[in-house]
């Protein structure tokens, strides 16, 4: 028995974890240092239908435990990507969640009813939380119904599953979450980053180009497992859990808090082998903490979540 | 490229704030080209972010660092003990490249601050490649000066402070006249980088060495991306030729 | 001249820096440390009209350079805390803020409506963001007409400024920044804790017996340093900022972001003596960075905030 | 009740994973009574909390810390070295009494896992009282029992081990008809504290000592409240007389 099997709408993962997007590219980079077929899926780095050059620089600063990001969806726009860096992945044993950005419906919309060109692509998710775009991006993530809407016209042209990647910088992230459910979401990963700021006591300017940028890793760890927590208990679709994993333990704890499957993002930076390590880590800790597969433990969270 | 926990063989200030760290490990043997730099993982766990440093030397089994402490990151390596290990991931990025040059070629070499540091392991292969260097180097002042004498034992050094305390006063800019090379390497403050940029504009082979804040370091992120955003300094660079980048 | 003095409506203060209220109590224990005529100002812990007891425990929990606490409000209630805890802090020379919560519009009537009876209390913090407790707290604090009314209902009551005390828990924090002004508010404190949670792998359960609590410490700093920047360029009162503040360079960080005094709170539980060290270290770091005074840096940022 | 670097005069493993560590300075000549903790501030900044940690024996100019090995905080500390200091808040809370005690009344301290910890200062102030003193003392098995001898030099010492490996078998409770006490003091884990409120409810004198996660640790910030919620662990505690607590 594999016990770290686990299942998404459209993928079987021969485990839980996966690169989050934005944090490992096209995978290009991180191919040098071990093969995908060790990973539960990868998370593509954010499509838009034309390239994207990105925001003004510097794009990357560092906070306690944390880092904010401004790339502003840099990416060489969906033709390359479907030429060339969808199919680069296509020599590794591992399926492939195309993400797709944009700035308007449309954008969204013609992306998402191309992407089924790339064969190893087995699901879109929807970044509908990009805080790092002027137009559009965190805009769809923010109210219910348009983001309910985005989700449901991007369902009519494409027959891969859609997951919602939603915003954790809501007020109320669990309407946001039965609103994508409702219109058609097969499943949601969040969080997408925080909006944040670093200013430089030296020059008293922000540090970044972009003024404000995102802020990802372990420091937000808390704020994600909450919102896991909550919406898992309100929608009934699998959810992504996303934010601040660095660790065995770390990945535990979002699907203790009800998630499905768990993406890596900032970690990769810290450290290229991130995802092998904790995916090699998985069944000696769940040895010493008695859980028989990862799926028995969804199951058994899944279970209490009404109690 | 590759992940490497390397051993701390020395590590001590040479000069005000400036610090020289002597690495040892299997990687190493994969460092051969100077302009190519480490990606080094802090102790300090609140610091996620690793931070690149060039490679000042390359010798038998062990590479030199040198770093200027500026903030919290350099801080923190400036505290690291003799075998204590570095989690080191490289070597990365694209060096200096020489090839076009011939024997007997005039080559300036141009360093500000903390910037000459990638120069002198430039400096050894120019000068194995049988090539005539001079160096011109600026610092702050007298305090800021280092690997003076390595550098001397490469070439003709012409040492710039920007208070006089030591070689000419000024910036570099001051000694360019002083030289007539076929080819240019750079690396310093932008500046620095800008001045030869337009000083050396009808020479073909002027190469200048950049900086950038980094995440992933290797090329996937992004987050290095130069000014004209088509290329990155991490994995494209550092090191471009002086038409590829706007400063 | 005073490099370090600041003005706040109905305060004048030495210097910019106080103990965040629930971080230091109602001093008395933190008198044992230093004499409080050092700080600018302190923020007392939550008011509320009737004794509360707490949450269940476990009531904190320890997070990457955060901690997530679930005290729920405990407090003797406003009869003790008019006839002792405020008392206890007449015998500084300092300024105090009074801090009231309630889970109804009449609670916080009440309580606001009394507290001028301490002399030493200038001016009342309306925390109308607090997460841990079930009723009221943080719902006054996320709709821009409810905590408008009841930033208006207060004034009403009480002749003391008040400052109304915001969640950060919110898509549009500014929205909820200009209600408050517009109803009145003389100032903003902000910003209260992020709702968080944390799971413990081996028991699978949450650690914190109320489930979610407040984070807060170093972490947070780049979302609360965002939300200070924001609200500054949107409203004319001024901004005491909160979050993750344990440093000299921190505490210039909030102001250059828009703050005009700065409230430091999981720091004192690190160092008891956090606000007395960033106040002994700002003026030799104003030197370094050529700040003349703590005004001087505010007129420049906000001279600068329209740029 | 101060802040102080205090120098590691010692630092090892005693039992598995049972640490001891011995604390030098002037901090020690407040401490006066058993029952009190330190609190600690971990190296890993990532650790914002203190750690609270009994003193389990006070000397001339040292005190004595006994830790288990549980966590990341834990862990760091097992790291320190000797000549390192530990910022310690300290001594706080409110330790045993004992002043109703006459000379030759018989007292047992109860004890199970890293609880039996504060009662070595406890047994030592006992003895020094003029009390006659059993100790009850349980761990898991062999490996973890720690300052065995030591509390034998105090008086009678009754072992119990959860799987026979050495002493009695079973938990404390197997041991407790041995004795019949004017006072009992214990410190352990929650069922051995409920198993002493409900077996000695015909004492007066019964004293638990509890623990509860802290954050300032001096009384302010109301996140250690026992299960009553009406008293704080650090301040009020952590020893509290039976009647006073809901276990
Ligand atoms: C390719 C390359 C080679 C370099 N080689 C050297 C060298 O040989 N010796 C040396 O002393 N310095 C070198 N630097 C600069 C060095 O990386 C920074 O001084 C260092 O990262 C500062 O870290 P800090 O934590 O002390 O400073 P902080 O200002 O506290 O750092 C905050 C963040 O900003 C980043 N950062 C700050 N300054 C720079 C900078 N100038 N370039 C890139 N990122 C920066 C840090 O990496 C960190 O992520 C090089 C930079 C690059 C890009
Ligand atoms: C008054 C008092 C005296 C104590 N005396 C000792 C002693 O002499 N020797 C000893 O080994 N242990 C003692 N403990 C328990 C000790 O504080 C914890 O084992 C330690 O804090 C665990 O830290 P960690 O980082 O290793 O574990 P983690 O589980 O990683 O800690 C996470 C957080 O929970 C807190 N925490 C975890 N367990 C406990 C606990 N049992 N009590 C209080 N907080 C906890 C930690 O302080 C930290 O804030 C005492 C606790 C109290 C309250
Ligand atoms: C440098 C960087 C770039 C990112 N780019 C994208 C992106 O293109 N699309 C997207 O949906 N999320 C992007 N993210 C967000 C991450 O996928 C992830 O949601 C977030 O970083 C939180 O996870 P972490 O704490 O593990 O990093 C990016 C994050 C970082 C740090
Ligand atoms: C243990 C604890 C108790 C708190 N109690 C209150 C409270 O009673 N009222 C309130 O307005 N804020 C309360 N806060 C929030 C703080 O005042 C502050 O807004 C928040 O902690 C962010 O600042 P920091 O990161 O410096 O701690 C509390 C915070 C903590 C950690
Ligand atoms: S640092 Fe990531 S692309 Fe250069
Ligand atoms: S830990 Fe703060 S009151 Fe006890």
């Amino acid at each position: 028995m594999n016990r770290l099997k686990v299942n998404l709408p459209g993928l079987e993962l021969r485990n839980p974890i996966m690169p989050a997007s934005g944090c490992f590219g096209f995978g290009e980079e991180y191919a040098e240092f071990y093969d995908f077929s060790k990973l539960g899926a990868i998370m593509a780095k954010s499509a838009t239908l034309n390239e994207r050059v990105g925001n003004s620089l510097p794009r990357v600063a560092e906070t306690p435990n944390g880092i904010l990001n401004a790339i502003g969806l840099k990416n060489p726009g969906l033709e390359v990507i479907l030429a060339e860096k969808y199919p680069f992945l296509a020599q590794f044993d591992v399926p492939i969640i195309a993400n797709v950005a944009g700035s308007s419906e449309e954008e969204y919309v013609a992306v998402c009813s191309r992407i089924a060109e790339a064969p190893n692509v087995k699901a879109i998710e929807l970044n509908i939380s990009c805080p790092n775009v002027k137009e559009g991006g965190v805009a769809f993530g923010t109210d219910p119904e348009v983001a309910a809407r985005l989700t449901r016209i991007c369902k009519e042209v494409t027959n891969l599953p859609i997951y919602v990647k939603l915003s954790p910088n809501v007020t109320d992230i669990v309407a946001i979450a039965k609103a994508v459910e409702a219109a058609g979401a097969d499943a949601i990963s969040m969080i997408n980053t925080f909006t944040g700021m670093a200013i430089n006591v030296k020059s008293r300017k922000p540090v970044l180009g972009n003024i404000t940028g995102g802020l990802s890793g372990p420091g937000i760890k808390p704020i994600a497992l909450r919102m896991v927590y909550q919406v898992s208990r309100a929608v009934d679709i699998p959810i992504i859990g996303i934010g601040g994993v660095a660790t065995v333990d770390d990945a535990l704890e979002m699907i203790m808090a009800g998630a499905t499957a768990v993406a890596v993002g900032t970690a990769n930076f810290v450290d290229p082998y991130a995802c092998p390590k904790i995916i090699d880590g998985l069944e000696p800790r769940m040895d010493e903490l008695g859980i028989e597969s990862i799926q028995a433990l969804i199951d058994e969270v899944r279970e209490n979540r009404f109690k | 490229m590759q992940v490497e926990l390397l051993e701390i063989v020395s590590n001590k200030e040479i000069a005000h704030n400036i610090y020289e760290m002597v690495l040892k490990g299997e990687m190493v043997s994969s460092m051969n080209r100077s302009g190519q730099f480490l990606h080094l993982r802090m102790n300090d766990p609140n610091l996620l972010l690793r931070r690149p440093i060039s490679i000042a030397s390359i010798d038998e089994d062990t590479c030199t660092l040198l770093y200027r402490i500026v903030g919290k990151g350099t801080k923190d390596m400036s505290r690291y003990q003799v075998g204590d290990f570095v989690d080191t991931l490289g070597p990365l990025g694209n060096g200096f490249h020489f090839d076009f040059l011939s024997e007997e070629d005039q080559v300036c070499v141009i360093g500000g601050g903390i910037g000459v540091a990638p120069l002198y392991e430039l400096g050894k292969e120019l000068v194995a490649n049988g090539n005539h260097v001079t160096f011109i180097l600026g610092f702050a002042n007298q305090d800021d000066i280092y690997y003076y004498e390595q550098f001397q034992e490469l070439g003709k050094v012409i040492l710039c402070t920007d208070d006089g305390s030591a070689g000419l006063q000024g910036h570099v800019g001051v000694a360019l006249d002083q030289v007539d090379p076929t080819a240019v390497f750079a690396c310093g403050p932008t500046p620095l980088l800008r001045l030869v940029q337009s000083s050396y504009s009808h020479l073909e082979h002027v190469y200048l060495s950049l900086e950038e804040r980094m995440a992933c370091g290797i090329g996937a992120c992004y987050g290095c991306d130069t000014k004209k955003k088509d290329k990155r300094t991490c994995k494209d660079g550092p090191v471009f030729q002086r038409k590829e980048v706007v400063l």
